[in-house]
């Protein structure tokens, strides 16, 4: 689990790929990619986010994440969870997540839970920062 | 004793801060007043508290040195 | 749809990220990323696959997989593929599949299907070339 | 009339060629007898048929210059 300030490059996509290739047991690598939406809210567009976190707690709990994950899928080889904080522009990457594993359901499936786990329990914070410079909180559903 | 207390999301900016420092606290009752006395409209929010970084669901010893954070609906992702 | 002789370039993972930040309606992006395995038959190990296809067809029915992934998930806002055909070593990418949309769950779900749908609409074939250069054709389950 | 066919993964091994091209051919059950006398391995394979690259489930009726093609258990991926 890293926080990155500011948003994920894509170059680390490929750094995080090419890094997963070392490992030949796997077959599959499964991405989330979440970024930053131009959403409306009264008229107003989102033009960035800000996140802020609970750094030491958000490691602790990804460690947490880690194990279920691992535990849950005996195929999984490797999760890798890069998360943003501070400003992240719309179309700019916030999250990136990348499972590993040797066959591809375990992949997709393992991925798309760790996504829904870094929901529920990363202390992570977001306020929308619209094109005005009014901010809003939000929380996740 | 003497307690750290966090402030995260939008708690950290409706107290002005993101922490601050306790002491002669007595209990977490006793350190749940304090903040409320010294934050009135932290009443309005939802949140759950952490205790040296764990979630309690109920009121909790609290020892020396502790770190209390107050933590809205987490929204990462 | 696009076939690349020899394996997918992490690079091109990138590319593609950053290509689908200009799309400000999209606030996920699924990727699925397959590789070589290096899998075991009657102790010989494998060293690489060799990918073959009926191109022209390929291309065809990919755009079936587009339409249908489209018209199932509204949400979804693009769909890129790229496939190996020849050599492909252990640990490099064979198959790069990315799913574009509002919101995660549909990303995650549509992506799922793309990868279903193109194991078994696309003709492209496999043969498993082991260490000992004898080889073994493949087919998926 | 004049048929392509191309045989694919293992096929074009066992027939040790990707195409061929076969003149005089009187319908689909003639031209599969032609190719089962020029590559009477295939008999040990599992394939479909595709002519003009579309999958056919019953016997196609051909026509001049049609691409018929041999295609083994697709293993994309």
């Amino acid at each position: 689990m890293h926080l990155t300030k500011g948003p994920v490059a894509p170059i680390a996509i490929s750094e995080l790929v090419a890094k997963g290739g070392q490992n030949h047991d796997c077959g599959a690598h499964s991405l989330f990619i979440g970024q930053v939406r131009r959403d409306q809210t009264d008229g107003r567009y989102v033009r960035a986010i800000e996140y802020s976190a609970y750094e030491e707690m958000v490691i602790g709990e990804a460690d947490k994440i880690y194990k279920s994950i691992l535990s849950e899928f005996s195929d999984v080889k490797a999760i890798d969870i890069i998360h943003s904080k501070g400003l992240v522009k719309v179309g700019e990457v916030s999250l990136l997540v990348m499972v590993s594993a040797g066959h591809r359901d375990n992949a997709s499936r393992a991925c798309a839970k760790t996504v829904e786990l870094i929901k529920e329990k990363l202390p992570i914070w977001k306020k929308e920062i619209f094109e005005d410079n009014s901010g809003q909180w939000k929380e996740n559903e | 004793m003497e307690i750290n207390v966090l402030f995260f999301g939008v708690l950290a900016e409706v107290t002005g801060t993101g922490r601050k420092h306790y002491r002669d606290i007595k209990s977490f009752d006793d350190l749940k007043h304090r903040i409320w006395d010294d934050f009135p409209d932290i009443a309005h929010y939802s949140f759950r508290i952490a205790v040296n970084n764990k979630i309690v669901n109920e009121d909790p010893l609290l020892r020396q040195d502790d770190v209390v954070a107050y933590l809205p609906p987490f929204a990462g992702g």
